[in-house]
């Protein structure tokens, strides 16, 4: 009996997996309720999409990358320069001297740069760069205290271009995609932990500039109310044929309008993973797969077969960071606000490292039931934490010391449970719950 | 529903929140005068700064039927909360302690209230006393999130307007393993009195107690995140000279004092907020648990005309209410709305005296 | 061919190659034998671009390749082998051999999504060829096995095949003896006496076993101390009594015996 | 009953068996070389009689105890030394820390067994304070060698030991090796040097594709014309 | 003239009050942390990501034990010692409690090793999977503490709180600037030095260590030579335990219990050992060290210091490389940088 049931489960681990992950996703619905399953299903196709960027990086190529959360903040901040609508009075208060700053910087890197090719004197280069920053820094300093002082309370940024959002989905990817061009270039020389350590620098760089840059993000302040690629649920709820249907399917207007805007989101965040995945599996499956491969194995061997390693790293690192940014875009967006202070390593980049490790690297379908796993747990340990609390003091009586202590402390009770969990199916499912085929352990 | 940031960085505080809503809630049910039965309060943890947990959270206590939720904590959180899940379910959400500017002029619907008044209030409270104690330079550190962030910016413009200098005007973050270099540059700037707008036991508290062992400043301002029961910052010598402002200096606190002291707990910042929150919603459920009569009762119960009903007399309440009788519910803080759904609060200014707070005058 | 001046690298006091002056003659097999720690391999990676000379410089067909690295120096038609396995363990026997070939189309990641068929087409070449030279190997019974699972003298023979797998003006062969089993080094030998004559590949191989450097090679080139010591025929090296001392010895002794 | 012999042994690494029925057998003064071709599965007979990978079923018997289901920290207590194929040296140890550790689990002193090692092997002495990762092949192969010497075994495992190392240096290890059974030790090997490591040894075992195909004295063995053809090369 | 050479010292003296002093023990503290995470990567090559709250873990044992012997359990202030015993406050209470909290806590460490590592031992999984064990370690551990001892902020009272203060520097120098040194830092300075100099010993020079670096150099040869696994695993967690136990609670004294502090410690503790060199253990120091200068003298407003240096200057702006607010930043620069100068890390750590 056992060993059938083993025999089923290796061979049909994909199948078994999701269908698992489905009856639960519905048995949520069905017993707690379809919005909130909904939402956990979302966020799930969101880490499912960061995960993957994380997967292409860790498991193609085994760059061991901890700035998932920069890359991720990258994309929420493009939502914001993108889509929000611009605020003209701060533009007119700082937005030319603003202007003038940025172009000194880009010109004062420039030149560093070319002058440093050119072999110039290190001195002179210096010297150069030195004046630039300083040039830069008197302008930049009036423009962004002009521009915070606009409305602090209400604005106190630049605002962005007020274009469509969905098109800021794409700017994420692609502003992620050249800090992490940046990045490579200068770490990809590092190996493993130093390189995750230098990444790790990097996204908190990155964290604190979206943090006290106030002019550019409004800093801890949030930007709230950023504009859907989805109707509002207010407006629907106004509408006659919103109306007309929700009495059709018999459910309250207010349930029904979140269900709906939850299911267009879902729809385009499902159809952006169903393309991401079959182009990496399409490039997984392929030569460049197999030099890709070759190259994690040993790179001293891949390069003496001739292969550029360093180029190699850099395009992986590029495009699985553009992933990483694009899903940081889509979970902006979904919340409706940015909120630097929620940047945390621990939600950003470990989580998301879990949900890898636990789906099984290499594997990007792996990646996806990985990111459903955790992010339900992430988000059910809590009520699991507070029902075994209830089991405990039906136990041992409502007012026994053991339940008014376990009742205190409920809420951390959670922690526990969530490392139990994952340490759980870490340990029965070594390689990962869709290992890689192939791989070593 | 209680929707609170149980883990993450606020853990520490919400102690003190938590047993403020359950006081209310127990008082409500011990009174038997309210309409529906026992009143059950769910729990969800909104982890303060993860704003997808903390929607999920919110969904997930709204489809588990709660008639209104008190919380989240964090403005960045109940913003987001806000946003996605309960202005547009139509539910009433109101925060004891959420105190951003922001929130004054989010588009809520009208369902989101909250029983801590707004930072831009304190500022202007905080900079007129500095100036009236003579301090015409500060250095000022605030805790990097839009708390400390909007009161820190309301306090520097007032004081500014009022003629003071800040040589330095800085935040800090939270759960750093360090502080000294932040004192080190605070001090830099030549003055001698430091403003803290942060939390009691979060960095602040590490913040100023590294700045009390180096020397660097010879008092101090706090604002109401310091200010809490018990002995002031832990016990830290050295404040004498220090002082600071907290909502507070209703006529309703000795009812609050007297509803904890018979309770038993000691009360800690935002818990009479937390009991005043829970309590208007179910006052205010009284009469329909309808989740839009409910927002619909919230003003007319929180302001006057109507009886007065401090801490510790919410059976009294539910039994006028059930009577028809109008009433205005001043709870543990005075609770009194102004038209955006916040409270206009007053404010107590504090002294340290050793190492214990003394409450001296109030403001409004 | 390739033409070394004075080549040397020192690790911190180390002078593993100590002033090196070499010649390796187009379409020769160049034996490399020495005693252990002569020198020999790094005199290798030193060539094959895995090391940055301390001194010295490499000449191949006339343009100066020192300080290139080994992807570069691969292009210009430096293979080489590895004394300690270097086999890609994840990886499929076949798919050891087939990653090799540069430039092809499926390489780049925009073709995978564009030019499945194409791909498809070179795929099937690529993987004829991969099979033909584990054919010769006696290995096509390993050829989905990963890597990783082989054996030993296995693994040495998959170093050995990826040279095989391109045309390579000069092939660097560090030890593949070493673990092979003397039946099938025989057909190696003869693998490589065929490659040298009809194509006209040049190689330069680091071999303990004199039967086999014997049979092969001509010149020899000994290495001691990260120095020159002698060049020569196999059969003048044999007869040296600086080689014997340094590197051949007399034959095995025991205590008793002695 | 020999002083150490592996009977029938049957042993996979994954669904298919590698071994089948495979015998070997040592005795006490005695030299036994195991050939054959690359993946006949002589190293995994080794692994297999150190108890580094468990037997589905025969049994490995030593000075008449059944030591199958011991695990190899025991096998290695009870006096057996094993010199692997690959990975034999600590590289981020020096070279005469690894001499060190050869000899862990001895009580006594064993800076007497390190300078007949570093006699042994005069290269050894020059390079004890490098890391044995920094070390060329052939000198890996003799701090490996140099190791399994510390421990002062009763029986003496080795594969390949001689992979890499210059003639002059094979000779050296050669005849070390006849002084340890000539001093009553047990020897089994492992060679692809097959020639000369027949010509010393006692007794022979060809292995192909798991299975005993030959066995005899060493002599026997290279006499035999089919034997040096298909595996001795000549 | 008299009065310029004072000046000279009062420049110095607020130099060491504000950067050099709060950086050594700040780096002392990171050290003592860096030690055990560094040990436990050389030996197991594991990342331990649950180093801060396992650090947690040992500070809660050392206040499980003090409030065994107090009453004042709710009340936050830990170690007043009662009379007749107060001769022994010369140092902090929590001390004497110490090695009864590394006693719990290496019993702890040795029931996480035999229900998670141990297995990935034995399976010889990759390093990542051990890694990421840890991190639901972290969780386990994070919650145990906080169930155990709440969330909430404590602090010890440590006996002598100061070796002397600003007030007894100036009256003693007659310095208008002061420079006070806590009993804990000087405390956490002395067994930081101690601490290394035993590692170093251990590792390097006695049959144990060494066995242990044979052991995560080469498992299968460490076997073969006889070396005793679960007992390098005992041993190891036994020191790590140690370390953890040493460093929360010194930590505690100085900065008072936080849990939520202590998990964001790792930060810091990883970014040490890594610039240093991971798995060498003077690496973890330095890289301490490394961490907290750099924090400190970037971001440092140099004004009052150049006044007093530079009598009759007075600048106009604050002198500060960077605003303070970056200094985390800044730290996290500072070590891009080290490791692109030294991409092993200063003490050329190992690479997996
Ligand atoms: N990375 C390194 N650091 C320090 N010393 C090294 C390093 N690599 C090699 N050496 C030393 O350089 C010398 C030459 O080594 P090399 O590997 O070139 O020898 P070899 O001639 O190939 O020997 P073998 O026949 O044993 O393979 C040896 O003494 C070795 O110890
Ligand atoms: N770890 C492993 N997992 C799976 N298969 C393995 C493993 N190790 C070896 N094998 C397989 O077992 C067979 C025998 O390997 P073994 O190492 O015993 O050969 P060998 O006789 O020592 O060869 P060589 O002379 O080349 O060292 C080989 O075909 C190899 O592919
Ligand atoms: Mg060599
Ligand atoms: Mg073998």
């Amino acid at each position: 009996m056992m060993n059938t049931i083993n025999e089923m489960w290796t061979s049909h681990r994909t199948q078994i997996s999701f269908t698992i992950m489905t009856a639960i996703l519905l048995f949520v619905g069905f017993n707690q309720s379809w919005v909130l399953a909904l939402g956990i299903f979302n966020l799930s196709v969101i880490s499912s999409i960061m995960a993957l960027g994380v997967n292409i990086q860790w498991g193609y190529a085994g760059l061991f990358n901890v700035g998932i959360m920069g890359f991720a903040a990258l994309g929420g901040l493009s939502v914001v320069l993108i889509s929000q609508q611009p605020v003209t009075d701060a533009i007119e208060a700082g937005g030319f001297n603003m202007l003038i700053a940025l172009m000194l910087g880009v010109i004062t890197v420039v030149v560093g740069v070319v002058l440093h090719n050119k072999k110039f004197n290190k001195w002179v280069v210096f010297a150069s760069i030195f004046l630039g920053f300083f040039a830069m820094r008197y302008f930049f300093a009036d423009a962004s205290s002009a521009i915070e002082k606009v409305n602090p309370a209400g604005t106190g940024y630049l605002g962005g271009l007020g274009l469509p959002v969905l098109l800021s989905w794409v700017v994420g990817g692609f502003a992620a995609a050249g800090v992490a061009w940046g990045v490579g270039k200068i770490t990809l020389g590092l190996r493993s932990d130093y390189l995750a350590i230098a990444t790790l620098g990097i996204s908190e760089i990155i964290i604190y500039v979206i943090k006290n840059e106030d002019w550019l993000s409004r800093g801890v302040k949030n930007v709230t109310g950023l504009p859907r690629p989805v109707p509002y649920e207010l407006e629907l709820q106004k509408t006659p044929w919103f109306q007309d249907w929700a009495h059709y399917f018999d459910v309250g207007l207010g349930e029904f309008s979140t269900l709906f805007v939850k299911l267009c989101y879902a729809g385009i965040f499902v159809s952006i993973l169903i393309g991401l995945i079959i182009m990496a599996n399409l490039a997984l499956d392929s030569p460049w797969g197999r030099k890709v491969r070759a190259i994690r194995d040993n790179e001293v061997s891949a390069a003496a077969m001739g292969k550029n390693i360093t180029r190699q790293h850099l395009q992986i690192f590029v495009i699985g960071s553009a992933i990483v940014g694009l899903a940081g875009a889509m979970l902006v967006t979904y919340n409706g606000l940015l909120n630097p202070t929620s940047y945390q390593p621990l939600r950003f980049t470990f989580l998301i490292w879990v949900m890898v490790i636990v789906g099984g690297s290499g594997n990007n379908l792996g990646s996806v039931i990985g990111a459903f796993i955790i992010w339900f747990l992430w988000i059910q340990a809590g009520p699991m934490g507070l029902w075994i609390a209830e089991v405990i003091s039906n136990f041992a009586g409502e007012q026994s010391s053991i339940a008014l202590f376990i009742e205190d402390r409920v809420h951390h009770l959670r922690l526990v449970f969530m490392g139990a969990i994952m340490l759980m199916v870490m340990r029965f499912t070594p390689g990962g719950i869709l290992p890689e085929k192939n791989k070593e352990l | 529903g209680s929707l609170q940031g149980y883990t993450g960085p606020l853990e520490s505080l919400i102690g003190d929140i938590h047993d403020g809503t359950v006081l209310a809630a127990s008082e409500a049910n011990a009174s038997g005068q309210y309409a529906h039965g026992t009143i059950n309060v769910p729990e969800g943890d909104s982890k303060c700064i993860d704003a997808d947990a903390a929607i999920a959270e919110a969904e997930r206590l709204i489809n588990d039927g709660v008639i209104g939720l008190v919380g989240p904590n964090c403005s960045g959180v109940t913003t987001a909360v806000i946003n996605n899940v309960t202005a547009a379910n139509g539910v009433v959400n109101i925060s004891p302690s959420a105190t951003s500017p922001a929130l004054s002029t989010i588009e809520d619907n009208g369902f989101f209230f909250r029983t801590a008044p707004s930072d831009a209030r304190q500022g202007q409270v905080l900079a007129a006393i500095a100036m009236g104690r003579g301090i015409t330079s500060v250095a000022v550190t605030y805790t990097n999130n839009d708390y400390g962030k909007g009161l820190a910016d309301a306090f520097v413009g007032s004081y500014e307007a009022l003629g003071g200098t800040v040589t330095v005007n800085s935040g800090h973050e939270e759960g750093k393993a360090d502080y000294s270099a932040d004192v080190a540059s605070l001090s830099a700037g030549g003055s001698s009195v430091l403003a803290v707008f942060g939390y009691a036991d979060g960095g602040a508290l590490s913040l100023t107690t590294a700045s009390v062992d180096t020397g660097a400043f010879d008092s101090y301002i706090f604002a109401d995140g310091m200010i809490g029961s018990g002995p002031a910052l832990g016990g830290l010598d050295g404040l004498s000279g220090s002082w600071g402002t907290a909502p507070g200096g209703s006529t309703a606190a000795a009812s609050w004092a007297s509803v904890t002291a018979a309770a038993g707990i000691t009360p800690g910042p935002y818990s009479g907020e937390a009991y005043d929150a829970m309590a208007l919603i179910i006052l205010a459920s009284q009469a329909s648990t309808d989740r839009g009569d409910i927002q619909a009762a919230m003003m007319a119960i929180g302001n006057a005309p109507g009886v007065s009903i401090s801490a510790g007399q919410i059976g009294f309440g539910l039994h006028l209410l059930s009577e028809g009788i109008e009433i205005d519910y001043d709870g543990a803080t005075g609770v009194e709305f102004n038209d955006v759904g916040e409270v206009k609060g007053s404010f107590l200014e504090y002294d340290v005296v050793g190492t214990a707070w003394s409450s001296i005058k109030t403001h409004r | 061919m390739i033409t070394i001046k004075n080549l040397a690298k020192h690790f911190g006091g180390i002078r593993a190659v100590d002033g090196v002056d070499l010649h390796i003659e187009r379409g020769s097999i160049t034996g490399l034998v020495g005693p252990n720690g002569a020198g020999k391999t790094t005199l290798f990676n030193l060539i094959a671009g895995l090391y940055q000379p301390t001194a010295g410089e490499i000449i191949l067909d006339g343009e100066d390749v020192t300080g290139l690295l080994s992807h570069q120096l691969f292009h210009k038609g430096v293979l080489r082998t590895f004394q300690i396995a270097h086999e890609f363990p994840t990886l499929s026997v076949l798919e050891n051999l087939m990653m090799v070939p540069a430039g092809q189309l499926g390489e780049s990641l925009i073709n995978t999504w564009l030019k499945r068929k194409e791909i498809q087409e070179e795929e099937k070449e690529l993987q004829k060829k991969a099979e033909e030279v584990i054919d010769f190997l006696s290995i096509s019974h390993l050829k989905n096995e990963r890597a990783g699972n082989l054996s030993g003298g296995q693994k040495k023979l998959i170093e050995l095949a990826r040279t095989m797998m391109v045309d390579a003006k000069v092939v660097l062969l560090d030890e593949v003896g070493a673990g092979v089993n003397r039946t099938l080094l025989r057909q190696i030998g003869d693998a490589i006496l065929r490659l040298n004559e009809e194509r006209g590949y040049t190689f330069c191989m680091i071999e303990h076993d004199m039967d086999f450097i014997s049979r092969l090679c001509n010149p020899v080139v000994v290495l001691a101390e990260g120095q020159i010591l002698t060049t020569g025929t196999p059969d003048e090296i044999k007869s040296s009594h600086a080689v014997i001392d340094a590197y051949l010895g007399q034959g095995i002794k025991t205590k008793e015996s002695a | 009953m020999a002083y150490l012999e592996g009977n029938s042994l049957v042993a996979a690494y994954g669904p298919v068996p590698i071994l089948h029925e495979c015998s070997v057998s040592v005795e006490k003064g005695e030299l036994a070389v195991i050939v054959g071709p690359n993946g006949a599965g002589k190293s995994t007979a080794m692994k297999v009689l150190l108890g580094m990978l468990n037997p589905s079923s025969g049994s490995v018997v030593f000075d008449g105890q059944d030591i199958t289901h011991l695990s190899t920290q025991e096998r290695i207590s009870l006096g057996l030394a094993f010199v692997p194929q690959t990975n034999n040296v600590f590289t981020s140890m020096t070279v005469h820390e690894n001499l060190e550790m050869g000899g862990f689990l001895r009580d006594d002193d064993i800076s007497h067994t390190i300078q007949e090692v570093y006699d042994l092997f005069p290269i050894l002495f020059e390079k004890r304070k490098q890391n044995a990762g920094e070390l060329s092949g052939g000198q890996r192969q003799q701090v490996a060698f140099g190791r399994a010497m510390m421990t002062q075994p009763t029986v003496m495992l080795l594969d390949e030991p001689t992979a890499g190392v210059s003639p002059i240096v094979m000779d050296e290890i050669f005849s070390n090796i006849l002084d340890l059974k000539n001093s009553g030790r047990a020897v089994l090997m492992v060679e692809q040097n097959a020639q000369q490591a027949l010509n010393i040894a006692d007794k022979g075992f060809v292995l192909v594709s798991g299975r005993n195909e030959h066995s005899g004295t060493g002599k026997e063995l290279i006499a035999d014309p089919e034997v040096r053809k298909k595996f001795l090369g000549g | 003239m008299v009065s310029e050479s004072v000046d000279i010292l009062n420049a110095f003296a607020l130099l060491t009050n504000f950067i050099i002093v709060p950086a050594i023990a700040y780096g002392s503290q990171l050290a003592l942390g860096a030690l055990a995470v560094t040990l436990i990567y050389s030996i197991f090559r594991l990342s331990n990501f649950a180093q801060g709250d396992s650090m947690a873990f040992g500070t809660v044992m050392v206040i499980l034990i003090l409030a065994l012997f107090q009453s004042d359990w709710a009340n936050a202030n830990f170690g007043a010692i009662l009379p007749p015993y107060e001769f022994l406050s010369f140092v902090p209470t929590a001390l004497y409690a110490l090695p009864f909290a590394i006693g719990f806590t290496a019993i702890y460490l040795l029931v996480m090793d035999r229900l998670v590592y141990q297995h990935y031992r034995r399976i010889k999984a990759k390093a990542i999977n051990m890694c990421m064990a840890s991190m639901g370690v972290m969780f386990v551990t994070g919650g145990l503490v906080r169930i155990i001892n709440g969330p909430e902020r404590m602090t010890f009272d440590d006996g002598a709180r100061f070796l002397f203060s600003v007030r007894d520097f100036k009256e003693f120098t007659g310095l208008t600037q002061g420079i006070a040194i806590k009993t804990s830092q000087f405390l956490t300075v002395t067994v930081a030095i101690l601490l290394v100099a035993f590692l170093f010993y251990f590792l390097n020079k006695t049959k144990t260590g060494k066995s242990m670096r044979a052991y995560s150099d080469n498992e299968d040869l460490a076997l073969l030579s006889g070396i005793d696994p679960a007992k390098v695993a005992r041993t190891t967690w036994l020191i790590v335990a140690a370390f953890t136990a040493i460093a929360g609670t010194l930590y505690g004294l100085d900065k008072g219990f936080l849990p939520f502090q202590y998990h964001q410690l790792l930060l810091p503790i990883f970014a040490s050992v890594i610039v240093g060199g991971i798995g060498s253990p003077m690496g973890a120091i330095v890289g301490a060290f490394v961490v907290s200068f750099s924090e400190l003298l970037l971001t440092y407003a140099y004004k009052k210091f150049l006044i007093f240096l530079l009598p009759g200057y007075v600048p106009d702006s604050l002198v500060q490389l960077i605003g303070v607010e970056y200094k985390y930043a800044i730290s996290f620069v500072i070590l891009v940088v080290v490791l692109l100068i030294r991409p092993t890390g200063i003490f050329k750590g190992k690479v997996v």
